[in-house]
């Protein structure tokens, strides 16, 4: 073997190298083999997606390696392929790998016999070689190169979907895009300041204005893929024509995990905020939570509901990172986590219920616990897992981001914590409104849910979901395992060294402030369920009678009628006054910041347009006034 | 009336109220298909309390029809029985002796006075509000002990007959009369300013559920309904009888329409009604009380009396015979519950079952059969519009028969003076 | 704290709060029955129901979802006993930590109204529906200044979320009600437990006249026993939740059992006042006086709190 | 003495069904819950479902239109319960007994569906809120009996389901 070969093999076998070789190899076969053997494609990147859960596992559980190879040198410019598994970063590789190899697993049902099966797959193990350099790459380059290969699989697994995705997956490239440019300029400036492209190496205090507007770019890039507002409506518009399974891979889970760790290692270990711009993270936060969380209450569809709630969620990981506090970081980290787990859990259930019924439109959907008893337990699960229900995961997260934001204690904090608490109450309305309407009630007679999707052989459909759920369920009681073992290594690797937080066996305590004992509550709750069950037992309830639900005492032919519709639930709050006025606007889209940039946009253009008069001395004409620039400031600089 | 229809898009719930709900004493069904909180469309369903009463006074003598008729609606008991005696007193042409006059207005505004009691008591009951319920039913209570004393029963109370009273109420208890009134001046009083100061009782009240002058008229809502909405009619002023015409009260209207406003109406109707039974026993002369009709001629007639929720009509025809021939009844009720249509579609939810207290709606008055119906197949005859029609057609022909002049002609200038 | 120590604080907490709660229900009712001239029941009459009820047929409409119907009521009431444990253990060992803080506590006390809703969902009964929708939107219109109320005891106490240190701190220096920004927050949040225990003005969820029982119209038998006891509980528990919060705290030993007792029983008749001298409101009406007039009021509140603890300033 | 009639007798949850009636009965139902009689006194109370009820209180005659409704009522309401007819007309249809549009009598509706129903009976026209207080005393005079005569089911004959 020679020498370049020897070194090749040693670059593609490097353990950082190796996943993102792995998954696209498995990309590169899937692709090849779409169209022929969708089999082949199937197994190939499930395999891959195995593969690397375990490489990316072994790199969070292992010790600290480096990868550091150059590839393009040109004076004081030094590109090269660095990555580095620090915690937090192959926590997030590992994260993606485990949402990976979940949606694979569902889209072996799922997506069997679509048309672009096999090329889902491909782009599935694309967005993973993306989402994996990206969280372990340490060159900024790198990082961006990455980052736009799953920007690039989000619009070609977008562009699978039905009905008017193009136009969708077109606007999320869009206003993705528009934040890995800012992102481009940001890092052209930092190299140009600072002079290296290392993340490791950078650390920068923000105070002049060029600080500022550098932070201020990577935050838009790093809002702009998490979804955060005004960043954020390519997730609902995504929704509602793409598949739930890309719903659930991405917005769901790896953008939400790459947005954050891009926002967390930029504005905790990059750069070192100043007051006026962690409160503006927190205002963002804030608003984002309310803003997001009261579109989703009115939603009818019930991926866009969800989508509207990916983006809810993104406020309380922005607000706990604003905060400043490691308290707040740990909950805004641990709720990140959290998010992606019953997000995608979510967005699964909601890909079954699509799947049995043939439509997402809350109206026509009612009864369906009956018919997927799973899906329904999951969905509970989860969506108690949202609203922040204790003992569930979701509470943990978001009552460390309460604890940070008090422990912060301005009056900003303060009703920012107000909000979050509020905010999370409207979370659990929509989601009361999705049980309520989608699961229970009278079966609708228009889509007949006959012989539930799940059981035999749907095995693969349901497990996805239920491992998610329990998971929902495990993080929540057992806290204190993420929290020792995910959240505080990534909080120590972003630079947060001593964290007030002590985690006892028996509770998670930040001494004098708080105490959460998610164990011993659970332990009480069920106790108490025990207790109500003694009594239903000394009442007999085993024995219940069905009658006809109560109405009045009439007899009706048709119950579809007494069936209370999505549309109805909140219609109250939307009539409220001012608030009724911005929600509908908002549901129109006046406040999309992508429409608002078409529309003005569109007159520059324009303008750019007109100067493409087809007339060819023009063009020389061009060309040469650049000619002439160039060469001044070549003069002047020389 | 149609039956259940679909929701439109799935997007309606029906709220069925009734046929046995707490909102109302009678089984009636309303539907409510509501989008959210509001009503957006209703429908109503009766018959399930039709008890065949107009066949049954057929079946009965002259002087049994009254206990039936009493029966319609045991609030309006006296209220029945009277207009149907007037019909037959038209008939026969008798002359009721003062005395029983004055002593039938007594039973009559008792009766209005714990019927509107009764209402404000509920309707505190269908907001919430049981404080309301149990004071104003306490109140009432001593009205409705009077009753008993001078009638013999709490609720039926069997007093007139075809040319007086059928028991003489002695002048000994008059006293206890002017008391039992007196004693309702001050609590009513009371009531009337809570509700007019209460923010609360405001904002549920104010501007719900309005029936406006126009639809007021539309609809030919009678009573209270109709003078809250600023339509003065009462068959006592316009067409006066027993001693109506002897006393001095007024008429009550207010020109909101809203529930506040019928609220009003009845509460200050309630003074009104106190003022009459004391210058009724003030003025109650001595002497007979029985006119002694012996036997009903043949002959048609009508006769109205205003009772607590509107005019009460009754049309009575006899062939000389010892029963009635035909017994038509028109119940106030039967008029101002489809004005639900105007006043509540578009109104929350909660404010469409208070404004349905609000027209003190008595469903036993308004059985109906809307619909015919082939009693071996089951397939309609004749719908609600058809029926119409009939009647219509039928009118018109006895218009002609008779020789008389279309209705419109006849009545058409005097009610729009009367509206105006 | 020792499992087997948790476990008896949990029985007999709940317990004792039960037993408060028939008490506190039968006060409330014998003070509506005199409000409205009328004798009342016996004292026993609370308890009497719920037995009665646990004797009773349980029927399950048929397009119910069955366990979710029938399991609900059970979680309600294990939220609410967990949460009534907590504030117990907290009030009398000051410094000891049970299970959570305020905001635990007050999470545990919106999980009853949750399962209500969750349950009245899956009854699938129209009437049961609108109650939960009611029920919700009720929910989130109290939350909202409930929970700046909260905070406004909690800038007062010196900043934290442990309910030991909330009561502790008052028990030292003086109650969050002696100052201007901690009367407000507590009439605030009276009238927010006001619409948490269901009661009138704020019964809309279930309101008898409009939509039958609403959230609770197909519950019978021992499920609605527990629904019972559960609301009877939550009757007993949210005033000592205010006491805790703004008054000082429960105290069991001494004198200030007395000063705990007709603490108690002021707030218990305060409320059973306002329940029987106003109508029902509107659900939107409802949400308009939470969030447009409670909420500034209870804003207010926590800007005094926070300008008085910026400058010391006791008494704002 | 059984526990579950002791509770039933101390606590009755009292649903008001007019199956067609003039209004006298219900008015005076309703009197009852006032000052002047308060029979939460000895632990009556108006509840809004039939869940919840264990007295049915039946006035009026029962209208064609209303038996099967009536039926269907009673099989919502959760057993033991008793069904007590108040008036003349629900006794025997007093003087609505020659219409054309009357049903059955309450008590034989009630028995179509269920043959062991505990059935009540006030007469009067309408009852005096005295006599239906002395109804209810006499009912729970009947449910000693029956307490007294346990293990026999109170309301067997019904549907009934395993399983939650």
């Amino acid at each position: 073997m020679s020498d370049w070969m020897q070194e090749i093999w040693t670059f593609i076998h490097h353990p950082l190298m190796f996943p993102m070789v792995v998954t696209a190899l498995a990309g590169l076969i899937a692709y090849m083999t779409a169209r022929r053997a969708a089999d082949i494609s199937r197994f190939v990147s499930l395999i891959a997606c195995v593969v690397v859960l375990v490489l990316t596992y072994r790199l969070f559980a292992g010790d600290f390696v480096e990868l550091d190879v150059t590839w393009l040198a040109l004076n004081d410019l030094n590109l090269s392929i660095a990555m580095s598994n620090g915690k937090f970063g192959s926590l997030i590789a590992m994260g993606a790998a485990f949402f990976g190899l979940l949606i694979a697993i569902s889209a072996i049902v799922a997506e069997k016999g679509e048309a672009e099966e096999g090329r889902f797959y491909a782009f599935l193990c694309w967005t993973l070689t993306g989402a994996i350099g990206a969280a372990l790459a340490d060159d900024l380059i790198w990082l961006l190169i990455c980052w736009e290969l799953v920007t690039l699989c989000l619009y070609m697994l977008l562009n699978l979907g039905k009905g008017d995705s193009p136009t969708s997956a077109a606007k999320t490239f869009g206003m993705i895009g528009f934040g890995d440019a800012a992102m481009l300029l940001a890092m052209v400036l930092i190299g140009a300041t600072e002079g290296t492209f290392r993340i490791n190496e950078l650390s920068i205090e923000v105070d002049s204005p060029l600080t500022y507007i550098c932070f201020i770019l990577f935050m838009i890039a790093a809002l702009a893929k998490a979804g955060a507002v005004p960043m954020h409506t390519w997730i609902p518009t995504a929704a509602t024509d793409a598949s739930a399974h890309v719903m659930a891979l991405l917005p769901a889970s790896l953008d939400k995990l790459l947005g954050i760790y891009l926002l967390a290692t930029f504005s905790l270990r990059v750069f070192t905020l100043d007051t006026a711009m962690r409160a503006v993270l927190m205002i963002i936060g804030a608003v984002t939570i309310l803003a997001a969380v009261m579109m989703a209450m009115n939603q009818h569809h019930l991926k866009k509901l969800l989508s509207f709630h990916a983006v809810s969620q993104v406020g309380y990981m922005v607000l706990g990172i604003g905060t400043g506090v490691p308290i707040g970081i740990a909950g805004g980290i641990f709720h990140m986590i959290n998010h992606s787990i019953y997000k995608s859990c979510l967005f699964l259930t909601a890909g079954a219920v699509e799947r049995q019924t043939g439509t997402s439109e809350m109206n026509r959907l009612g009864g369906l616990a009956r018919v997927l008893p799973v899906t329904f337990m999951c969905c509970t699960i989860a969506a108690l897992a949202i609203s922040g229900i204790p003992p569930l995961n979701g509470f943990v997260s978001k009552w460390l981001v309460y604890q940070g934001c008090l422990s912060a204690g301005s009056p900003l904090a303060i009703l920012c914590l107000v909000a979050a608490v509020f905010g999370s109450a409207l979370t659990l309305a929509s989601f009361v409104k999705v049980l309520a309407t989608v699961f229970w009630g009278p079966a609708t007679t228009d889509v007949a849910p006959s012989g539930g999707v799940e059981g035999n052989g749907k095995f693969a459909l349901a497990l996805p979901m239920v491992v998610l759920a329990v998971l929902c369920l495990g993080f929540g009681i057992f806290a204190q395992w993420p929290l020792n073992n995910l959240v505080i290594p990534a909080l120590v690797d972003v630079g947060v060294p001593q964290t007030p937080l002590i985690i006892g066996n028996e509770a998670i305590e930040v001494s004098g402030l708080s105490l959460w004992g998610p164990v011993p509550a659970t332990m009480l709750i069920l106790l108490g369920v025990l207790g109500g069950i003694g009594l239903y037992l000394v009442g007999k309830v085993a024995h219940v009678r069905v009658a006809n639900s109560f109405v009045g005492g009439e007899v009706l032919d048709d119950e579809s009628v007494l069936k209370f519709p999505a549309t109805s639930f909140y219609r109250t709050v939307e009539d409220m006054p001012g608030l009724g006025q911005a929600l509908s606007d908002g549901g129109q889209g006046v406040y999309d910041v992508y429409r608002l940039g078409g529309r003005y946009g569109g007159s520059l253009v324009e303008v750019l347009r007109n100067l493409h008069s087809g007339v060819l001395s023009l063009y020389v004409s061009w060309c040469l006034v650049g000619v002439v620039i160039i060469a001044l400031y070549l003069m002047a600089v020389l | 009336m149609r039956s259940v229809s679909k929701g439109v898009n799935g997007k309606r719930t029906l709220i069925p109220v009734g046929p046995f709900h707490p909102l109302q004493e009678e089984p009636e069904f309303f539907q409510l298909w509501v989008e959210g909180e509001t009503v957006v469309d209703m429908d109503l369903r009766i018959s399930y309390n039709h008890r065949g009463i107009e066949e049954l006074s057929t079946r009965k003598t002259f002087d049994q029809v009254p206990y039936l008729v009493e029966r319609v609606c045991g609030i309006c008991s006296s209220t029945h029985p009277l207009a149907y005696i007037r019909a037959v007193e038209t008939i026969c042409g008798c002359e009721v002796p003062p005395r029983a006059k004055y002593q039938r207005t007594m039973v009559t505004e008792l009766e209005r006075i714990h019927s509107h009691l009764l209402w404000v008591g509920l309707a505190g009951h269908f907001l919430g509000y049981n404080t309301v319920f149990m004071w104003a039913w306490k109140y009432r209570e001593p009205i409705m002990e009077i009753l008993e004393k001078i009638t013999g029963n709490r609720c039926a109370y069997a007093n007139a007959k075809i040319g007086g009273v059928r028991r003489d109420i002695p002048n000994e208890l008059f006293d206890d009369i002017v008391r039992a009134v007196d004693s309702c001046w001050g609590p009513t009083e009371m009531l009337t300013n809570a509700v007019l100061d209460d923010p609360v009782l405001h904002a549920r009240l104010v501007d719900v559920a309005t029936l406006t002058h126009e639809d007021a008229i539309r609809y030919c809502v009678t009573g209270p309904t109709a003078r809250a909405s600023g339509v003065p009619i009462d068959v006592r002023r316009d067409d006066p009888y027993d001693a109506f015409d002897l006393v001095d009260w007024d008429v009550i209207t207010f020109p909101e329409g809203d529930v506040m406003a019928k609220a009003k109406v009845r509460l200050l109707e309630t003074f009104e009604a106190i003022k009459i039974v004391k210058q009724a026993v003030r003025d109650c002369p001595n002497g007979e009380t029985d006119a002694g009709v012996e036997e009903v001629p043949p002959g048609e007639a009508i006769g109205h009396v205003e009772a607590p929720r509107g005019e009460t009509f009754h049309y009575v025809r006899s062939d000389g015979g010892r029963c009635p021939v035909r017994h038509k009844i028109r119940a106030p009720s039967y008029v101002n519950v489809p004005s639900f249509r105007a006043s509540c579609i578009g109104q929350h939810v909660a404010d469409v079952t208070i404004a349905m207290a609000a027209v003190d709606p008595c469903y036993s008055c308004t059985e109906r059969m809307a619909v015919t119906k082939d009693s071996k197949t089951g397939n309609e005859l004749m719908d609600a519009k058809e029926l119409q029609e009939l009647s219509v057609q039928r009118t018109r022909w006895f218009e002609k028969q008779l020789g008389i002049e279309p209705f419109d002609k006849r009545w058409g200038p005097k009610l729009q003076e009367l509206l105006a | 704290m020792a499992v087997g120590k948790m476990v008896f604080a949990l029985i007999l907490g709940s317990i004792g709060t039960l037993v408060l709660g028939f008490l506190a229900k039968w006060v409330d009712r014998k003070v509506t029955a005199r409000v409205q001239w009328r004798v009342g029941p016996p004292w026993y009459q609370p308890a009497v129901d719920c037995i009665k009820l646990m004797g009773k047929e349980t029927v399950m409409p048929a397009v119910a979802q069955g366990t979710g119907f029938l399991i609900t009521p059970l979680v309600g009431m294990a939220g609410a006993c967990v949460a009534v444990t907590m504030l117990w253990v907290m009030n009398l060992e000051l410094g000891v930590g049970f299970v959570g803080d305020a905001i635990v506590v007050m999470y545990m006390f919106a999980i009853p109204a949750l399962t209500t809703i969750l349950g009245a969902a899956a009854s699938g009964n129209p009437h049961a529906s609108l109650g939960a929708s009611r029920e919700m939107k009720l929910l989130l219109s109290y939350e909202l200044p409930l929970t700046i109320a909260l905070l406004v005891a909690i800038i007062h106490t010196g900043g934290s979320f442990r309910i030991g240190q909330i009561v502790g701190a008052q028990q030292e220096g003086s109650m969050v009600f002696m100052s201007i920004s901690g009367v407000l927050a507590f009439l605030v949040a009276l009238l927010c437990v006001q619409a948490k225990l269901g009661l009138i003005p704020f019964d809309m969820a279930e309101a008898e006249c409009e939509i039958m029982a609403g959230v609770y119209t197909e519950y019978s038998g021992p499920p609605l026993a527990v629904i019972f006891m559960t609301r009877f509980m939550l009757l007993a528990a949210l005033p000592i939740f205010l006491i805790t919060i703004f008054l000082g705290g429960v105290q069991l030993t001494g004198w200030p059992v007395l000063a705990s007792l007709i603490k108690f029983v002021i707030i218990l008749v305060l409320i059973t006042l306002i329940r029987n001298t106003n109508p029902r409101l509107r659900i939107d009406q409802s949400l308009r006086f939470f969030w447009y007039m409670l909420t500034p009021v209870a804003l207010l509140a926590l800007g005094l709190a926070l300008i008085g603890r910026q400058y010391g300033v006791g008494w704002l | 003495m059984n526990w579950k009639f002791w509770s039933l007798k101390k606590s009755l949850f009292v649903y008001h069904v007019n199956a067609g009636a003039c209004n006298n009965c219900d008015i005076e139902i309703l009197e009852l819950l006032t000052p002047a009689y308060d029979v939460e006194r000895f632990g009556i109370i108006l509840v809004g479902s039939p869940r919840h009820a264990d007295v049915l209180l039946v006035t009026g005659v029962c209208t064609r239109q209303v038996k099967k409704r009536l039926q269907e009522l009673y099989l919502q309401t959760a057993k033991p319960c008793v069904v007590m007819c108040i008036g003349a007309c629900a006794l025997a249809q007093g003087i609505f007994a020659e219409a054309y549009h009357v049903g059955p009598c309450v008590d034989e509706v009630i028995r179509e569906v269920d043959p062991n129903a505990i059935i009540a009976y006030v007469p009067g026209c309408p009852p005096k809120p005295e006599a239906m207080i002395m109804a209810v005393v006499k009912t729970w005079q009947k449910l000693d009996e029956l307490a007294a005569a346990e293990p026999k089911p109170v309301a067997p004959a019904l549907p009934e389901v395993a399983g939650a």
